[in-house]
């Protein structure tokens, strides 16, 4: 890759405003790289980030995913509860957690590839098997978290392997890994091909059927992973989980530069998609915004983010 | 037999089957459901429901999504709430600058849309923390509760002891956009725009000003669905619209809008909305626990799912007969 | 664990139809000889189903249901129902209201999902002939509803703040921790808040987060304010759920044994934190005498007494500071709080002409 | 036994029933080992339908298909591809978010044989496959900024190197030049010699006859009579048996419009796209070609003339007053502008819309009634009207336009443009993919408008149709005017003529 190319993509306009907005924060704010913030920045990210690689798959093949937080919550519930009622050691209940991504990633592929496929009927499938799993969640829970979380399990999220937290390592794996499987595998290269052309992708002998199943199970997978880091992270598991990840699960990958049509992803891009909603949350905090003001700010930053990127790909 | 086959046939039926189903097993099972109480209290969550979802539609009609419907709605009672509180304007003074209120954001992302060439999902969706935080900033917060009290009362207005005022507004409001979308120029536009972009460009539809006025009339409809609910609620709150952005998406596909753009069904989010009320009050009378409302609306669409391939299955089966008869 | 009897609705009680209804309860309880027992004046027991609906599936209300059946126990009338939206939107809340009149509910006790908008409905279902009181907290009034059994939210948040200050040795900075800024509720809370605050001289307010009544935000919103500002923070004070179960779980860290925080709620959760010693101490208010008293109130309004006019619209129905010392008798504290109030109860009412 | 293995694909009484339309009914035909068998009948004969079935896209209602005498079910096209058939479809089919080697590597992809990319090898076959149909690209280049015709060969690069034993094309030539055709037919016949089998679809007869061992002819979904060896026919009995009766061409007279006003002069035009100004005049009631090779410059030249690419330079007059049109919408309503696009699926057509709905939107205007309400009985009339003149074949002008045949969707395209009742009409590329029998009906209609006082410009990369109907050709190469010529109409003159002026 040569300088001119990295210069035009979407992801150096995305680091040029992210490293503007640290600047402008060390500035206000000293202790803002401060080792502390760093790792609050961190622990938000590994959640946010896998959360929008998740969603960034279902888009790469021409879909869309809302139920990714129920997903998320039902997995953690799920895994809670094991661990909470019947004293299921922590790594058979993550194991059944990452089970429950796998099941209800083949509901919601197999709903899907019934509906038609792509665009619209992944959609709306998801939106309806949301509405499904939110109301297992509650059913099973009447609205009530699991506080009884092993201290094995929670250790998880909150300890370090050296100076990094190892639940940002975890995302740190799965995310090469699905940039691995993008770049170089088969299977990657199927799922971008559907999501760009499928009527082509399927002439041309990519079987709808595995493509949507297996795209939704990775994501799915992921999906619950994040859930049960939160659970790691907030040390309860509490039915509200994922409840407002639907927008960032979007907002993510686009910001990074993922096409939203699909056929293309920009993987690591979700990262800094990520950094740039984690860093206005963290910023506006820090900077002690006025409660009334912080929407107003988020909307305005996410429009003038999006508009600088843009002229400077009309410049390009 | 064959009445059942014509009804499943109809365009409609993934909604209107489902609905005849549910009333008619409430209207056994449940001795309070045909109350007049039921009957208004149904009446009166519809349209809403409706309004919210035709907002919705129209976005949709355009192979666009809206997601601050609830933003707009929000920042356009606002509007209503300064006019009539604070300014003591005359309620169909405050009403119609609500009305352009949201008529102007909707322009706003129309424009941004076309214009900008950022992604449409993303400023939707930074449109919607920014109309919200608009109306937190300019309110703190507090809500508008002294509201002209005919203009309250309107809300909860009986007529003939059984169908709320409201009611008649959402179905004026659903025959305007019929016509609208059927029987006027725009309403071919705005399809053909959602179909395919570039065809509705070489047959001389300007495609920007379309969808900018397709993104206007959605606005204006969030903030009338707003009006409503302030009416119904008595007060202006910054917590309406909250609440709006899955039940309007849920409306009109439940109603049979296709969500790629360029097929809708304008009828369908008046049978939608009726659906989820129906749904809502099934579950409160037969004493489900509320947690499986969600569950019930989900299976619901899947169940409208069902019956729309059960129906193309079946035409394409009698289609197929017919040749095969000819030969 | 009351919910889910909630879910089973409908089911007959035991007492719906028989003479032979046992009176242990009624004679052993405050109220007897002086609310009458079952239905009285050719009523029957439909006139006496009752329910209870809270603004929102929460922990808060899980000793209602409980406590409103030991009232409906007593008084010998059929017994409650208990539900909730999941969220706090008006809307489904007055969804399940209807259902419920429409169903035969004949009076019940709520706290509305938005204490403005909720009104209206409350106006719509008191003229269609349902007496209703509120708990929990207040509607803004006027109101139709007969009465309010609450704790004050400016005077919990209130004292809450004070505590905090008090436990903090009255200097530091305090952050405070709110629901959803939309709720006029969370707006007295945070006025609370400042006012507490700028009573004492050395306690500085430091700011106030908002709309992180979630269990991940209030997890970030609190990890970023440390990082932000650790250095400067003495104390929190919480006033929603969600953050307060965050506080219990981050302050358990050694780094912040210095860092005191008040929560809110008497979930598990939260009452860990405070054995713990993560947490100072919460603020409990009375949900059980709340949902109790207005059980009690429902059945006197359908005998036909009435409220008198001189009386408050709120009524105040306690809060308590539980710290560790009483963290293992939350309910207890309620319940004899609540039955202190019961001896004077019907005093407030005028008693039905004979 | 030995004899029965000499075919390497029979089908044997094909039926395919789509809800309302029989698309093929008991056909049958036989295909030897390397030879080139042609499919020929009008649009909507059902050729492309047994393109698909054959390849897996769909299954038949009735019949069978033996490959290298062995039945075989054709499920699905991995299976197809798995029995060595390589098939080009009509419509494109490439994922552009793909670089060309991928693109052309795609069967790699799709099998998942090769689990691991690795993007040397690649690079290197797909360089390869495209040596062999001529292409000049590098393989690590996008495909989306490729002109419609480079898309085409890359597809037929893509087949080529799937190493099939039956080769199905479906009209290959139909949007590429000349150039690339010779190039095509020559990799066919190569291919050929090497042993393969081909299935060869094609509305030009000339090149049917240049590559074809034997034809199939089918009308109205049957086969009519038996295979049919290539050098026992000729073209007028070709088309009589494809068209049912016999078929004349017509000849359009020369026509003197020297008095005629200048209706349409654009002087010295360029953009930001193309810096070479350029000049033409357009008279009224006259038919002007733009001949060009694929990737001329034409269909760039006329958006800038429709408003829709913005011209930095020079000066469009209509009816002799200087006008500045800014979309085409302008263009469309203010100034009878009217164009038909070359690409009738992404520009022309509104797929999941039926005819009517197809038509109504162009002829708004006409539709509607005083009030400005839509008149769908109106719309229903003047669809029906050009169902008939067009001879458009669909059950009725309900059907969604995504279930046409290829031909009557561009037909569909057609009818659009007419129904304005433009001044000016540019019809990009109008008769890409139209059987004789329509491309003569077509060139009536165009030579009908230009009576009525309608100026037609034609952009055509096919040198008779512009010789046969064209008043005057102007010739484009490399974004440049390269000439202009009065039409003689005779084709052997006008032909080196034009090449000359190319070559200049
Ligand atoms: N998916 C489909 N659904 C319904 N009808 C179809 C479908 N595909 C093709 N048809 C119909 O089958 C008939 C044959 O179409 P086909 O595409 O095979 O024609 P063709 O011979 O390839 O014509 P052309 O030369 O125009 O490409 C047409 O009448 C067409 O409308
Ligand atoms: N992506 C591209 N990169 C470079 N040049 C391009 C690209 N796309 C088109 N061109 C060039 O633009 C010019 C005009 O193309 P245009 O499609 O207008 O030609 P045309 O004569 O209409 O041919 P066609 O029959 O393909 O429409 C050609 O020189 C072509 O090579
Ligand atoms: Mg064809
Ligand atoms: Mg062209």
């Amino acid at each position: 890759m040569d300088f001119a190319k990295i210069r035009k993509s979407n992801s150096f306009s995305v680091s040029i405003i992210i490293v503007f907005m640290v600047v402008v924060m060390c500035f206000f704010k000293r202790n803002y790289l401060s080792s502390d913030n760093i790792s609050a920045l961190l622990k938000v990210l590994a959640v946010t980030t896998l959360v929008g690689v998740s969603q960034m798959i279902s888009i790469a093949s021409g879909g869309m995913n809302v139920s990714i937080g129920s997903v998320g919550a039902m997995a953690a519930i799920l895994s809670g509860l094991l661990m909470q009622n019947l004293k299921v050691p922590v790594l058979l209940s993550i194991l059944i957690g990452i089970g429950i991504g796998v099941l209800s990633g083949i509901i919601n592929g197999l709903l899907i590839y019934r509906n038609g496929g792509v665009g619209v009927a992944s959609f709306l499938t998801t939106l309806a098997t949301n509405s499904v799993f939110i109301g297992i969640i509650y059913m099973i829970t009447t609205g009530h978290g699991v506080s009884k979380i092993p201290d094995a399990f929670v250790a998880i999220g909150s300890s370090k392997i050296g100076p990094v937290p190892t639940s940002v390592l975890i995302v740190g794996v799965l995310i090469t890994l699905v940039y691995f499987m993008f770049t170089y595998t088969s299977l990657g290269r199927q799922i971008l091909a559907f999501g760009a052309n499928p009527k082509a992708a399927e002439l041309y002998g990519i079987s709808r059927f595995k493509t949507i199943l297996s795209v939704n199970i990775i994501a799915s997978i992921l999906a619950a992973i994040a859930g049960m880091l939160v659970v790691m992270r907030v040390g309860t598991a509490q039915p509200d989980i994922g409840s407002d990840w639907m927008l960032q699960s979007f907002a993510a990958p686009l910001i990074g530069g993922t096409r939203q049509a699909g056929g293309k992803v920009v993987v690591f891009g979700v990262i800094l998609g990520v950094l740039v909603l984690t860093i206005i949350e963290n910023a506006l905090v820090h900077l002690g915004v006025d409660v009334y003001w912080t929407e107003l700010i988020n909307g305005v930053v996410i429009i003038v983010i999006m508009a600088f990127d843009r002229l400077r790909s009309i410049k390009n | 037999m064959k009445r059942i086959k014509q009804l499943l046939q109809a365009d409609l039926s993934s909604v209107i089957i489902p609905i005849i189903t549910i009333f008619g097993l409430l209207a056994i099972t449940s001795e309070g459901f045909l109350s007049s109480y039921n009957m208004f209290s149904i009446f009166q969550s519809v349209p809403i429901f409706v309004i919210v979802g035709l907002a919705q539609m129209i976005v949709l009609s355009l192979g666009q999504m809206n997601l601050a419907v609830g933003s707009i709605g929000v920042l356009s009672s606002v509007v209503f709430g300064i006019a009539m509180q604070n300014l003591g304007m005359p309620t169909s003074v405050s009403i119609l600058l609500a009305c352009i209120a949201g008529v102007l954001q909707g322009l706003i992302q129309g424009v941004m849309v076309t214009k900008s060439g950022i992604n449409p999902f993303i400023i939707s969706l930074a449109l919607l923390s920014l109309y919200k935080g608009l109306a937190l900033v300019i309110t703190k917060g507090q809500p508008f509760s002294e509201l002209n009290a005919g203009f309250s009362a309107f809300g909860n207005l009986k007529i003939v002891g059984l169908f709320p005022a409201t009611i008649f507004i959402a179905a004026l409001v659903s025959g305007i956009m019929y016509v609208l979308i059927r029987y006027r120029k725009l309403g071919k536009r705005l399809l053909a725009c959602g179909a395919n972009g570039v065809a509705a460009i070489y047959s001389g539809v300007n495609y920007d000003k379309t969808v900018i006025i397709g993104h206007a009339i959605s606005g204006g409809l969030c903030a009338i669905a707003a009006i409503l609910q302030v009416s119904r609620f008595g007060s202006v709150q910054l917590s309406i619209g909250d609440d709006w952005m899955l039940t309007s998406f849920v409306v009109p596909v439940l109603g049979g809008t296709l969500l790629s753009g360029g097929k809708v069904n304008v009828i369908g989010p008046f049978l939608g909305g009726f659906l989820m009320v129906l749904i809502n009050n099934a579950i409160v009378l037969w004493g489900v626990s509320s947690y499986a409302t969600n569950a019930a609306v989900g299976l619901i669409l899947l169940l409208a799912y069902e019956v729309d391939r059960m129906r193309k299955k079946m035409m394409n089966n009698q289609a197929k007969s017919a040749v095969e008869k000819e030969a | 664990a009351g919910m889910m009897a909630g879910c089973k609705g409908g089911t007959d009680s035991s007492s719906s139809s028989s003479q032979t209804q046992d009176k242990t309860a009624y004679d052993q309880s405050v109220w007897k000889d002086v609310v009458e027992f079952g239905a009285v004046d050719g009523k029957t027991d439909k006139d006496y189903a009752f329910a209870g609906v809270f603004g929102a599936i929460n922990s808060y209300s899980d000793p209602m249901q409980g406590a409103a059946d030991i009232a409906a126990e007593e008084l010998g009338i059929k017994a409650t129902e208990f539900d909730a939206p999941k969220d706090w939107v008006q809307n489904d809340q007055n969804t399940i209201l209807d259902g419920l009149i429409a169903k035969g509910i004949k009076g019940i006790y709520m706290m509305t999902s938005d204490p403005v908008a909720g009104n209206e409905q409350i106006s719509k279902m008191t003229s269609s002939g349902v007496p209703i009181v509120c708990v929990g907290g207040s509607p803004s009034t006027p109101s139709k509803a007969t009465l309010t059994l609450a704790t004050d939210v400016y005077q919990a948040a209130y004292d809450g703040t004070i505590n905090l200050i008090k436990a903090m040795g009255e200097t530091g900075g305090v952050v405070g921790l709110c629901g959803a800024v939309t709720d006029t509720n969370t707006q007295s809370r945070m006025e609370a808040i400042q006012k507490a605050c700028a009573e004492y001289p050395n306690v500085e307010l430091i700011q106030i987060i908002g709309d992180i009544d979630e269990s991940e935000a209030s997890v970030t919103a609190i990890e970023n304010i440390l990082a932000a500002k650790g250095d400067q923070i003495s104390g929190f004070i919480s006033t929603c759920y969600y953050p307060s179960v965050a506080l219990a779980k981050i302050l358990s860290d050694e780094r912040y044994s210095n860092v005191h925080a008040i929560g809110c709620d008497t979930d598990e959760a939260v009452l860990d934190g405070i054995k713990s010693g993560a947490l100072d101490g919460t603020m409990s208010q009375n949900p059980w005498g709340q949902a109790y008293l207005a059980t009690v109130t429902l059945k006197m309004l359908t005998d036909g007494w009435t409220y008198k006019a001189d009386q408050d619209f709120l009524v105040d129905s306690g809060s308590f500071y539980i710290t560790k010392d009483n963290a293992d008798k939350v309910e207890q504290t309620q319940m004899e709080a609540t039955m202190e109030m019961a001896k004077t109860w019907t005093d407030r009412f005028d008693a039905p002409a004979k | 036994m030995s004899k029965k293995e000499e075919y390497i694909l029979e089908l044997e009484n094909i039926t395919k029933i789509f809800p309302g339309v029989k698309a093929l009914d008991d056909v049958s035909f036989k295909i030897k080992k390397g030879e080139v068998h042609a499919l020929v009948g009008e649009n909507g004969a059902g050729k492309s339908t047994l393109i698909n079935i054959i390849s897996g896209v769909f299954g038949p209602t009735q019949g069978s298909i033996k490959v290298d005498g062995k039945e075989e079910k054709i499920t699905n096209p991995s299976k197809a591809f798995e029995l060595g058939i390589g098939v080009v479809h009509q419509e494109r089919n490439l994922i552009d978010t793909f670089d060309i080697a991928e693109n052309i590597c795609f069967m790699d992809i799709s099998t998942g044989k090769n689990k691991m990319k690795d993007k040397k090898a690649m690079n290197q076959k797909a360089e390869r496959a495209m040596e062999r149909v001529g292409l000049d690209l590098k393989p690590w280049q996008g495909i989306e900024e490729l002109t419609s015709g480079k898309k085409q060969m890359l597809e037929i690069a893509r087949a080529m190197c799937m190493d099939s034993k039956v080769l199905l094309l479906d009209e290959p030539t139909a949007s590429i030049s000349l150039t690339e055709a010779d190039m095509l037919l020559k990799t066919v016949k190569q291919l050929k010699e090497e042993g393969v089998s081909i299935i060869y679809i094609s509305h030009k007869l000339e090149e049917i006859f240049e590559i074809a061992d034997s034809i199939t002819v089918i009308r109205d979904g049957k086969n009519i009579g038996e295979t049919l060896s290539a050098s026992s026919l000729n073209k007028d009995k070709l088309i009589e048996l494809m068209v049912g009766r016999k078929f004349v061409t017509e000849t359009y007279n020369n026509r003197d419009l020297s008095k005629e006003p200048v209706i349409l002069e654009a002087k010295d035009i360029s953009s930001k796209k193309n810096p070479i100004p350029k000049s033409f005049q357009l008279k009224k009631g006259e038919i002007l070609g733009w001949y060009g090779l694929v990737g001329a410059g034409r269909t760039e030249y006329a958006r800038e003339i429709i408003g829709i690419d913005p011209i930095t330079n020079g000066s469009l007059l209509i009816k002799g007053s200087e006008v500045s049109i800014k979309s085409y919408e302008e263009a469309f309503q203010r100034y009878k502008l009217c164009y038909i696009s070359e690409n009738r699926k992404e520009e022309g057509l509104f797929l999941q819309h039926n005819i009517t709905d197809n038509v109504g939107i162009i002829a708004l205007d006409q539709i509607c009634t005083k009030g400005g309400f839509i008149s769908y009985r109106k719309q229903n009339e003047i669809t029906e009207s050009y169902k008939e003149s067009l001879s458009i074949k669909a059950k009725d002008i309900f059907v969604e336009t995504a279930s046409l045949s290829g031909g009557n969707q561009q037909k569909i395209c057609i009818a659009k443009g007419l129904c304005v009742n433009p001044e000016i009409m540019i019809i990009d590329e109008p008769t890409v993919g139209i059987d004789v029998n329509t491309k003569g009906e077509i060139h009536k209609l165009i030579y009908e408008l230009s009576v009525q006082g309608i100026s037609v410009i034609v952009i055509s990369s096919d040198m008779g149709e512009l010789v046969g109907i064209a008043d005057r050709i102007i010739v484009f190469r490399d974004n440049e005017i390269k000439g202009e010529l009065e039409n003689s109409k005779d084709y052997e003159s006008m032909s080196t003529k034009v090449m000359g002026s190319i070559l200049l």
